[in-house]
């Protein structure tokens, strides 16, 4: 029996901080026994169990891409016990992950669709796998137009900043990249809250899907922008977050109703979350 | 299969013997109250219980058990790699289970055995246990059992179920593994006779006539999700609860777990315990946001999931076997037969 | 007891018709022998759901934590004592209650009934002064006396020490009482069998927090079992994590307890949980002259010092 | 047995008892190595959870020294103390862990001669008691 609880080992190849407070590094790992890699197939929108011995495991989301090969990336929050140690780790440690886990973004959906993507601050990891995974040249004639609209609350926030600002040079992608306030001379692109830039951008809901991905405030605000645009709640494509333990819908804690967010999320269309109770 | 009737004494001599071959729990007083316990040396079981305080789901799910174990001993070429624990998950006989606790496991395995993934520290010790069932002749005040899918005599989840005739035991297996069980305690046992098989059927009469306690359930699935979920009689059931896991630890069904990892010098554990929807840290993220933040949301959550999410999720009735347990126990008197029945008959406006 | 129903009821019934208090909290009849259920009710059209007997042992000062509407509130000697508590540790403030007081003859003990009485337990009533049980076996009176929950039978406040009514005339308070006759023969006992002692008392124990949470001195947001960084105590079924929980839990009640015996009582697997919290008792006492819960004016004892504290245990 | 050192956890103030430590040092006055100090900004900082995380963690002793009272930096942070001390040491000694584990003591910044008596004192006390048996936590003692 294949234990699912038993993490592959990983050594992580290289750190990156990405943020300017500090407080969002992410990590590179590969694995340590050939073979695991295959193993850990997976798609845009998923997750994994980021395992540290003696500390414990958290449920983050995979920010490489599966056109990405040779390793797995993963960006991370400093807020509790596991992500305060591992941030402490050093590049050539040896640490575990676990899955992939969950659904993913509706891939074979979106075939032939505009793709709108809206994301918020730290939560653009399964965004990024997403952006790369489209614009692989294996992929990108799938999908028809792409936008991107990206906010943080300030420059120095922003993720994976000289990957987003090479994308903003590419003409099969659009790139609006938006702060909060700065007072960045240098600074060349809008400032704005995410919901507003929305609104300004007004994406054509036509044969369209929008994947929304940020903290919920920003989700909040955004989802009548997109409403009012004339998306439809089958269109509106978000992620959620749980607290998660087991990451295979077994432990019990993570369920919105009668779905877990582990196993049957995270990804969900507003269209679901409408039909189940409001408590996330 | 086969039905055969042994006397007591002979019985419990069998039991004691197989106790020196495989694990065997059997209910044991212990003064105030009843629980499993292993046999062994001065440990003498005890079948004239009603029902033990604790459910025998820790004898399948331990409240603690050890997942896995890692070196962080720097010089340990295997350092921080989390590893198996080889363990022998052993033959153990569960003997004395009571019908509605068979059932739960059954429901339980719902959980931990679905198509994508297959727990195996719960599946293994599962195929491991004989569940030998011991009929209730005398059912508690607070058993709705009847009305949950079970029943006193109810043969669901068991490898073989032994009826108290007085002096002696009439077992029936129902499987395999039950089959095995009575050849070895009933050997030199006779083949129950029609007069026994009768007596058997008396009893049973008896022991569901004497269940006056009950609960609806016939319109759970047809309750709109949302509705219930938002109705107003949560914040009246939820007043007294003070969030303590004695329902949740003594309910046969419940099986949520956590997952901690401890370190003592370069060694660590990784462990799983029981947990409770009933404690706010269940769900608090990491972010310091809870979503179930509220007492009412935690206890809503605890009926909702045994009476209808897991009854929409599953088609495969309620996550409650009637036992009880949370009847009696619970220290401010929550009664989840109330709770069905403002589940059951709840009328949206 | 059964005699204070109608007043408690018709208390209620006066502050909420009156506007005077926005709930009232008391006890429900139980759906299980020996057993009632806290309730609250906010309608006068409800108070005849009220009841109170000698089943009403959990703590009513535990639902009033924070809240920040006007309540009225049943409260027992040891209720009121735990009310005073909250006052004084800013948890409610006295002028959003009306605290409804009972006289209290001692709660029976359920535990008790059940070991002493053959045959499931079915039916129990009570008067003044018996208790009769009705079971499988048949149908026997007790003297309720010999059945009181242990610590009602060594309690010297039976009568609140704040409230606003009285439902009845106060009962005589029991003398010459030793309440701490169990803690000095763990006093004397050598290192090795405390430690057994303790092992053998924890045992049982399943970490589901009941005592913790019938407590009404028990509000912290974040109890140290909860608490991650540092983790001071392990979650798991470890017998020195468990007398970890069990030792600072009695420990965080120091000068705090008023001994109602809640937490005992909530206890599924019969934990005497008491036997920790009562050593704290009686060194507040004998060191600090302390009781807790007393009157509104005085500061808890770990909140205040005087130049004469013992110190010769200090070097 | 005989080489057997005990190990005791030492939280000392800041501004008295760990000054005294520190001019012992300075007065290079001998005394036992077995304390591992840790320094706190005053005893009324101590939490029982502080004294009992030793123990669990299999310290031999534990010893709490502050400021003499009526000396304490924050005025009044080591009567608060004395008062839970109280309490605490009866509870330690309650529940099974042998009078002579656990220490308190008053030493000022200038007590350097104090500091070398009581670092002496307590861990012979301690060392009469042999290696801590109860109340350590070791793994796991689970299925």
């Amino acid at each position: 029996m294949e234990n699912p609880y038993l993490p592959y080992p990983v050594v992580i190849d290289k750190i990156i901080t990405e943020t300017e407070d500090r407080s969002l590094k992410s990590f590179r790992f590969v694995f340590k026994n050939p073979g695991d890699e295959e193993k850990f197939a997976y798609n845009p929108g998923q997750f994994a169990e980021l395992s540290v011995a003696g500390k414990g495991e958290i449920p983050i989301g995979i920010a490489s891409s599966p056109t990405e090969k040779g390793f797995v990336l993963f960006t991370v929050n400093k807020v509790g016990a596991v992500t305060s140690f591992l941030h402490n780790m050093k590049e050539g440690d040896v640490m575990g992950i676990r899955g992939p886990m969950g659904n993913w973004y509706p891939w074979d959906e979106l075939e032939g669709k505009n793709v709108v993507i809206i994301g918020g601050g730290f939560a653009f990891t399964t965004l990024r796998s997403s952006i790369i995974y489209m614009l692989h040249p294996d992929n990108r004639p799938k999908f028809k137009d792409i936008k991107v609209i990206y906010g943080a609350r300030t420059p120095g926030m922003l993720l994976y900043k000289d990957e987003i600002e090479a994308w903003a040079q590419r003409d099969d992608i659009d790139v609006y990249l938006t702060v909060d306030a700065t007072n960045d001379p240098s600074w060349k692109h809008r400032v704005g809250f995410v919901p507003a830039v929305t609104e300004e951008v007004a994406p054509n809901p036509d044969n369209t899907y929008a994947l929304v991905c940020g903290p919920p405030v920003m989700i909040r605000f955004t989802q009548p922008v997109l409403e009012r645009l004339g998306f439809a709640p089958g269109q509106i494509i978000m992620s959620l977050e749980m607290r998660m333990k087991c990451g295979i819908g077994m432990c019990g804690r993570c369920n919105i109703g009668t779905e877990y967010v582990c196993k049957d999320g995270p990804v969900f269309t507003l269209a679901q979350l409408n039909n189940m109770p409001k408590e996330y | 299969m086969s039905e055969k009737i042994i006397a007591k004494e002979q019985f419990l001599q069998a039991l004691k013997q197989l106790s020196n071959q495989q694990a065997v729990y059997a209910p044991v007083n212990e003064g105030e109250f009843y629980n499993y316990k292993k046999l062994e040396d001065g440990v003498e079981p005890d079948f004239t219980f009603q029902n033990t305080r604790l459910s025998p789901k820790g004898l399948i799910q331990p409240q603690s058990e050890r997942m896995f174990e890692y070196s962080l001993d720097p010089g340990d070429s295997e350092a921080n790699v989390v590893k198996e624990i080889k363990r022998d998950y052993g033959p153990q006989a569960i003997v004395g289970i009571r019908p509605c606790d068979a059932k739960a496991i059954q429901l339980v395995k719902i959980n931990f055995d679905t198509p994508e993934f297959r727990d195996p520290f719960w599946l293994k010790r599962y195929e491991a246990s004989t569940l030998v069932g011991l009929a209730c002749n005398d059912p508690c005040a607070s058993c709705f059992c009847s009305t949950t899918g079970s029943g006193p005599f109810n043969e669901e989840g068991l490898d073989a179920l032994m009826t108290d005739l007085g002096d002696s035991f009439l077992i029936k297996s129902l499987t395999e593994k039950g089959e095995a069980f009575l050849k070895t305690v009933g050997a030199g046992a006779k083949d129950a006779q029609a007069e026994d098989k009768r007596k058997k059927e008396e009893l049973k009469g008896k022991a569901e006539e004497a269940i006056r306690s009950e609960v609806p359930t016939a319109k759970l699935r047809e309750q709109d999700l949302n509705a219930l979920f938002d109705a107003p009689f949560w914040e009246d059931v939820a007043f007294s609860c003070i969030n303590c896991g004695t329902c949740t630890y003594l309910c046969p069904t419940c099986w949520c777990f956590d997952i901690q990892d401890e370190v003592n010098n370069l060694k660590g554990l990784r462990i799983r315990n029981w947990d409770a929807c009933m404690f706010p840290l269940f769900t608090l993220h990491g972010s310091g946001h809870n979503p179930r933040d509220h007492k009412v949301q935690r206890v809503r959550q605890r009926f909702m999931h045994k009476l209808k999410y897991y009854v929409d999720k599953y088609n495969n009735g309620v996550a409650c076997v009637g036992c009880g347990r949370c009847v009696q126990y619970c220290p401010v008197n929550i009664d989840i037969r109330k709770v069905f029945r403002y589940m059951n008959d709840y009328e949206a406006r | 007891m059964i005699d204070y129903v109608e007043k408690i009821r018709e208390a209620a019934r006066r502050l909420l018709s009156e506007g005077k208090v926005d709930v009232f909290i008391g006890f429900r009849k139980g759906t299980v022998p020996m057993m009632s259920e806290p309730a609250l009710i906010s309608d006068v059209s409800q108070v005849d759901d009220l009841w109170w007997d000698s089943n009403c042992g959990i703590n009513l000062a535990n639902y009033i934590t924070k809240r920040t509407d006007r309540v009225g509130i049943v409260a027992k000697g040891c209720d009121s004592r735990n009310i005073v508590t909250h006052i004084v540790e800013n948890q409610i403030k006295k002028e959003q209650l009306h605290i409804v007081g009972v006289p209290c003859r001692g709660m029976i003990d359920r535990r008790r009934i059940g070991s002493s009485v053959e045959g499931e337990i079915l039916e129990v009533t009570e008067d003044a002064s018996l208790v009769t049980v009705k079971s499988s076996n048949g149908q026997k009176a007790y003297d309720r006396n010999e059945f009181l929950q242990d610590n009602c039978s060594i309690c010297i406040h039976r009568n609140p020490v704040i409230y606003d009514e009285l439902v009845a005339d106060p009962v005589p308070e029991q003398e010459n009482v030793d309440r701490y006759e169990d803690i000095r023969k763990i006093e004397a006992m050598d290192p090795a069998s405390k430690h057994e002692f303790f092992t053998k008392l924890i045992e049982p124990c399943i970490r589901c927090y009941a005592c913790r949470n019938a407590c009404p001195q028990c509000y912290c947001p974040t109890c140290f079992v909860d608490e991650s960084t540092p983790q001071w105590v392990g979650k798991s079924l470890d017998p020195t994590d468990t007398m970890t929980f069990h030792f600072l839990r009695a420990y965080h009640l120091a000068g705090r307890c008023t001994d109602c015996g809640a937490c005992e009582r909530a206890c599924p697997v019969s934990i005497k949980v008491r036997t920790f919290t009562k050593k704290l008792e009686k060194d507040a006492l004998e060191l600090f002259g302390w009781e807790t819960g007393m009157s509104i004016d005085n500061r808890p004892p770990l909140d205040v010092y005087r130049p004469d504290d013992p110190n010769d245990f200090i070097k | 047995m005989s080489d057997w050192e005990p190990k005791i956890v030492t939280f000392l103030c800041n501004w008295c008892s760990y000054g005294g430590a520190d001019l012992a040092g300075v007065s290079r006055l001998q005394y036992p190595p077995n304390i591992r100090v840790i320094r706190v900004p005053c005893t009324g900082r101590m939490s029982p959870k502080f004294i009992l995380a030793a123990f669990r963690h299999g310290a031999d002793g534990v010893w709490v020294s502050g400021c003499h009272p009526g000396d304490c930096h924050y005025i009044a942070g080591n009567y608060y103390a004395r008062r839970k001390f109280a309490l605490l040491n009866n509870m330690i000694e309650y529940i099974g862990i042998e009078p002579g584990r656990l220490h308190f003591s008053w030493v000022s910044s200038a007590e350097a001669t104090k500091f070398q008596e009581v670092v002496t004192k307590v861990t012979e006390s301690v060392k009469a008691l042999g290696p801590a048996q109860h109340y350590i936590k070791t793994e796991a003692k689970v299925a």
